[in-house]
């Protein structure tokens, strides 16, 4: 049978909806759920959306932004407030696709894609999901599973102290291509030396983590060669990078230290 | 990390045309009763331009202008036979064609014209311009228009032709492998310049000269699209292109434009083409088939420079930076185990 | 770009009014305007949908196939098996007498790629057909596969196509095409070096931006309007025409506007089973492959292996080559045949070379059937001949670009297969490249010309 | 099959059609309205041979639902000519032998377009940012790249 779009007021409505029909999938940008469709996905046919224009705004106060799942890359591109986080809004794919995909969609986004979400996962940013505050990263664990219809509302996160966030993503194609590795970094450091460090990686799972032993490693240390050295040692410590398309898992894993250091090396 | 250059030349040459022949194209050229000129083929455009080819060669044949020639074509109602648009024939295949067919229509074009200057057609010429006149003679003409008039109106003729191209098949000997497999080939020679990373095995391509011989370009402005294009693919092929990027597996082939890599607007390298002309003898207007040949030498100059900046071969396709950085330390492994037993 | 008019000045006449003008293209006000007509760009009432159902094996034995709940489908049309197809077991170049036919429209009793068609469904939408094809059983008994070319020549490999009995095609000259010049074992034996080396690559995919596809409409005349993006008007017409056991009068194509080929739309994959459709339930029918069918089932560049062993002098001259070439055709022939044999006609390259031995082969493997790409036979060993050239010239402590000079071909040289060259235009394609490339060679090479040979 | 009204403007004109309920403006352009200067290159995001302007921003048709549209602005390549008077970026493409194959031209040209609306002087890493999105197989891109800077340049002269 043909698909059918159903457009609710507020996100509850949309999320009861969602829950009612098991055949029906929430879109937001719909660069995801339209895709899946034209290829066929037969498992659901219906769209469920919502027009709730809180889901499009962005708020910066008192160091805590809060963005609403349903801003769009292109939208967080021109949030001067949000200045720091362009490079990884700019990493998710052409400006078509920019304008159109959404935060909230892009924590959905399996490996290689879900760029926008390493720099969430550094963030340590919570989402608010039926009025729940959940870490990004106790969502990413439960994705496929407790949240897999979850209707996320807004991500919120302290904003990094001035030139903590470091951001990239390595890629065969430029300046629109997939990611062999993407990292994130939120790196604080007084007197020469990390007083705080959260690293993320995107493609070395099969959803974006965090680099615990990496960002250890990197407390008490000057951010010079010598210094973030046993960093780089364990940098792929609790990695299972995928093999596909891009790279393969030896690849990513190999070239893992190497991108993670000329990032924070980086001025 | 260290960024390592390197260069590396290749020379290429390419057959023009189905290999060992035997592949026929036909054209017909007919004019209209106000003196256009319609070519009628079933040969097929790609996108490389083959219908304004078709149209120039026509133009020049029959002495008009080309947007006097209207081509129609790919329709096997209408249209003559072809083999298809493959193996660089297009341009010389079809070319021939058009020429034999509009030399026949330009023949019986010069004899109404002939009769309406009450002349020989032996002493008529074109002037490109729309024009027939008494050679030597300018003052004496008619032009084309009235001329297709008369044809049509008063004459009584077709001012058409028929062409047609065939080159014999051959049929290789069996123990020797004696063959004529073309007639005409093309020529290229390409150097490349490359950097390295020597701690991810990416490549970035610098530059690439390239230079082309291809009998004639018909139309240089078409050639250097053709050319152009054409080196890119090549880069590509070299670095970045395939279907199954752990053959022999069959797992993890790209499904879409993301996964299937190919060089994107911001990876080109700085790209030059020049192109010399050695006309083919049996080319229409010495053309030989630069379409397919324009992307072959890029691919070995390119694995020639890696190895000119980082010491290492990689000697198959793609030459990906996993490929480049396994030949790396498996090469850092042998000097180091070379040490040790020195 | 730049024409370097002051080669070959002399072989030239430049006095022509509309060749070697840079006109623009008819075509491209189109382009720009959006108002190109391609294959896909035209609405048609009624127009069905053709979804293949592919094999998700790579080397099967079909046991059944079960269409009840498929056919049930709301929006369904027809559904089409093997026995539908009049002709069912074809082979493209059997126009130019390269058989045996060895593939099926639609699978009979085996699959022998992953991806192969098995069954077409005909619904009045897209998503009708892809929810019909989702409910056709198949029960397959899974076979060893041959994935690569070393597999399939091994002892004991199982067949992958029975119409071949052996996992090669055989030519006329045995298990490979032939080329056999002067002495190979004498060049060898005095040769300063030898250097042997293997090459590879994998399939490469043509991409185009417009996926392979048609559309067909029955005429109330009883015949056929196939409007195609095809490479070759008759070649698809009289393969359809076999396939079909249709007369050819009663096929019309329309084609000749191409979104990119490249090589990639000279098999006939969609318009026979697309007329099918058709004829069989007198509406226009559309059979237009997605993107990852394009990538995926549209048949790649081949992957291929070759072995290059070359005899050398101190000097720079190669006094022996020896090339083994294979193919992998994957699980059809299609153009691979051809292909290989254009493959051994192309070596020892651009090069004179006085004893040369060839053996190309045509491979048979459970993969997607390899065909025609710009370049076809050629580019693959010519990365392999260039790369050897180089590697040779590094042996003999020589230049690249002088090595090159020393073995290019002139006019007047006899090649391995045994024509004299003809055209020549190597060395002075070279010498233009070492200028522009500012890459210095000895005055001796400027001075050459393809033309003649010195003293 | 639900079929849903959409109303939008396509080009300047008023445009009313019934769609299915979840078909996508790709379909909607090409079927229901006859512009099909909008090219199916992939269905999935990938090629951009389908983008379109919505309300000023680049848009892939084929993963919007024409549904969503409704009340929008939508600019096709279709649409961009003033009768024979070419729009700069068509000159500058047809001028600059842009196009080869011409199937990917339209996306192009709209991606382009996108650009130049919002910064009518691009330095050549915008138009390549601009043009990212959008797959040609011909060309090599540079073509491309070159007639779109030789529009804005044309732009720029006649502004002046």
């Amino acid at each position: 049978m043909g698909l059918a779009l159903k457009t609710y007021p507020t996100l509850t409505a949309a999320g009861e909806a969602l829950a009612a029909q098991a055949t029906a999938r929430y879109i937001g940008g719909g660069t995801l759920v339209v895709r899946d469709a034209n290829e066929g996905d037969l498992r659901f046919d219906t769209y469920v959306s919502a027009s709730d224009p809180e889901l499009s705004a962005i708020a910066v106060t008192d160091g805590q932004a809060t963005i609403g799942a349903g801003v769009t890359m292109a939208g967080i591109v021109r949030e001067p407030a949000l200045g720091f986080l362009a490079p990884a809004a700019k990493a998710v794919g052409g400006p078509a696709i920019r304008n159109m995909a959404t935060v909230g969609g892009n924590l959905f986004a399996p490996t290689p894609y879900g760029d926008f979400t390493v720099a969430l996962v550094a963030l340590d940013a919570s989402l608010d999901i039926e009025g729940a505050a959940v870490p990004v990263t106790d969502f990413l664990t439960g994705r496929e599973t407790i949240y897999a219809r979850a209707l996320v509302r807004a991500v919120s996160f302290r904003l990094p102290a001035e030139g903590s966030f470091r951001f990239a993503k390595v890629s065969r194609i430029r300046p629109k291509g997939l990611s062999i590795v993407t990292i994130a970094a939120v790196v604080e450091e007084r007197s020469g030396a990390i007083t705080s460090a959260r690293i993320a990686y995107g493609c070395m799972a099969d959803r974006p983590i965090r680099a615990p032993a990496v960002e250890r490693a990197l407390i008490g240390k000057a951010r010079t060669k010598d210094g973030i050295a046993a960093a780089l040692a364990v940098a792929t410590e609790g990695t299972s990078p995928p093999t596909d398309a891009i790279a393969s898992a030896w690849y990513r894993s190999e070239v893992l230290p190497v991108h993670l250091g000329r990032l924070l090396l980086s001025p | 990390m260290a960024m390592k250059h390197g260069r590396g030349v290749a020379a290429v040459n390419y057959p023009t045309g189905m290999n060992l022949g035997g592949d026929p194209t036909q054209a017909l050229v007919h004019s209209t009763p106000t003196g256009n000129f319609m070519v009628t083929l079933s040969s097929v455009d790609l996108g490389q331009g083959m219908k304004q080819i078709m149209a120039q060669i026509c133009a020049e044949t029959i002495g008009v202008p080309t947007e006097r020639v209207i081509v129609d074509t790919a329709d096997t109602d209408t249209g003559p036979h072809c083999m298809g648009t493959f193996a660089s024939r297009g341009t010389h295949r079809a070319g021939n064609a058009v020429i034999a067919a509009a030399k026949e229509a330009r023949q019986v074009m010069l004899e109404v014209a002939a009769e309406e200057l009450e002349v020989n057609a032996s002493d008529l010429d074109t002037d490109g311009a729309g024009n027939i006149h008494v050679r030597g003679a300018p003052q004496r003409s008619i032009s084309i228009f009235d001329t297709a008039l008369a044809a049509h109106f008063k004459r009584g003729r077709s001012i058409s032709g028929r062409g047609m191209f065939l080159i014999p098949r051959s049929y290789p000997d069996t123990e020797t492998g004696a063959m004529k497999p073309s007639t005409c080939y093309a020529h290229a020679c390409t150097v490349a310049e490359v950097e390295v990373d020597d701690e991810t095995g990416e490549v970035n391509v610098l530059t690439v000269k390239n230079v082309f011989e291809i009998g004639r370009a018909l139309n240089p402005k078409m050639v250097e699209q053709q050319l152009v294009g054409g080196s890119w693919m090549g880069i590509s092929h070299a670095l970045y292109e395939t279907t199954e990027p752990y053959y022999p597996s069959r797992e993890h082939g790209g499904r879409d434009f993301n996964e299937y890599l190919m060089p994107g607007p911001g990876d080109l390298a700085e790209t030059e083409v020049i192109v010399l002309e050695r006309p083919a003898a049996d080319g229409p207007y010495g053309a030989k088939g630069p379409g397919e040949m324009c992307a072959n030498p890029q691919i070995p100059a390119i694995a020639n420079a890696i190895f000119d900046a980082v010491g290492v071969r990689v000697d198959t396709l793609p030459i990906t930076p996993e490929r480049i950085l396994r030949a790396l330390k498996a090469k850092a492994a042998q000097e180091s185990a070379e040490a040790v037993a020195h | 770009m730049e024409l370097r008019k002051t080669y070959f000045a002399d072989e030239r006449k430049d006095d022509l009014k509309e060749i070697g003008q840079p006109r623009l293209r008819s075509d491209a006000l189109g382009h720009v305007t959006g108002t190109t007509t391609f294959f896909a760009d035209r609405n048609l009432p009624g127009l069905l949908h053709l979804k293949m159902v592919r094999s998700p094996h790579h080397h099967a034995r079909i046991r059944s196939i079960d269409l009840s709940e498929a056919e049930k489908h709301p929006g369904v049309v027809r559904i089409l098996t093997a026995a539908d197809v009049p002709h069912n077991v074809y082979t493209i170049l059997i126009l130019i007498q390269v058989g045996p036919e060895d593939e099926t429209v639609l699978a009979t009793d085996k699959v022998r790629w992953k991806g192969e068609a098995v069954v077409a469904i005909l619904a009045d939408s897209e998503r009708a057909a892809q929810e019909a094809a989702a409910k056709v059983k198949v029960d397959y008994e899974v076979l060893p596969a041959v994935l690569s070319i070393e597999e399939a020549l091994a002892p004991g490999a199982p067949i992958v196509n029975e119409y071949h009995g052996q996992n090669y095609y055989r030519y006329d000259s045995g298990e490979c095409r032939k080329v056999r010049y002067g002495d190979v074992e004498a060049g060898f034996a005095g040769a300063d070096h030898i250097l042997e080396q293997t090459y590879g690559s994998g399939p490469i995919e043509h991409a185009p931006t417009e996926t392979t596809g048609c559309i067909v409409v029955p005429e109330g005349s009883g015949r056929f309007t196939c409007y195609t993006n095809t490479q070759a008007m008759f070649f698809t017409l009289d393969n359809a025409s076999i396939i079909l056991q249709m007369d050819g009068a009663k096929l019309h194509m329309v084609g000749g506007t191409v979104g990119g080929g490249f090589g990639g739309k000279v098999d006939v994959t969609v318009e026979p089973i697309a007329i099918l459709g058709a004829k069989l339930t007198g509406r226009p029918v559309s059979f237009i492959y997605s993107r990852e069918e394009e990538m995926q089932i549209s048949s790649p560049r081949a992957a291929e292996k070759l072995v290059i062993k070359d005899g050398v002098m101190k000097d720079g001259r190669i006094v022996a080559r020896y090339v083994k070439a294979y193919i992998d055709a994957g699980a059809y022939s299609r153009h691979s045949p051809y292909g290989a044999q254009k493959s051994a006609a192309h070596f020892p390259g651009p090069y004179t070379v006085p004893n040369v031995w060839v053996d190309s082969y045509c491979v048979y493997t459970n993969r997607t059937p390899s065909s025609a790409m710009r370049g076809f036979g050629v580019t693959i060993g010519d990365f392999a001949l260039e790369v050897q050239m180089d590697k040779l010239a590094r042996l003999v402590g020589m230049d690249p670009l002088e090595f090159r000079f020393v073995n290019a071909y002139r006019d007047g040289d006899m090649k391995a297969h045994r024509q004299p060259t003809e055209g020549a235009a190597l060395i002075e394609c070279m010498q233009e490249a070492s200028r522009a490339a500012r890459w210095p060679v000895a005055e001796k090479y400027l001075a050459m010309s393809s033309a003649r040979r010195e003293g | 099959m639900t079929k849903v009204p959409v109303q939008f403007v396509l080009n300047g004109e008023e445009k009313a059609e019934f769609v299915e309920s979840g078909a996508t403006l790709l379909r909607a352009l090409r079927e229901k309205i006859g512009d099909t200067s909008v090219k199916a290159g992939c269905q999935q995001g990938t090629c951009g041979s389908c983008a379109v302007v919505v309300d000023g921003e680049l848009r892939l048709s084929c993963l919007t639902l024409a549904e969503r549209c409704g009340g929008c602005s939508i600019e096709t390549t279709g649409g961009l000519a003033h009768g024979e008077v070419l729009h700069p970026l068509q000159r500058a493409f047809n001028e600059g032998f842009a196009t080869q194959c011409g199937f990917c031209t339209p996306g192009m040209i709209m991606a382009a377009k996108a650009l130049l609306d919002r910064n009518p002087q691009p330095s050549r890493e915008d138009v390549v940012e601009a043009i990212s999105g959008n797959i040609c197989r011909c060309t090599g891109y540079e073509p491309i790249i070159q007639a779109i800077l030789a529009a804005a340049r044309a732009n720029s002269l006649s502004a002046a």
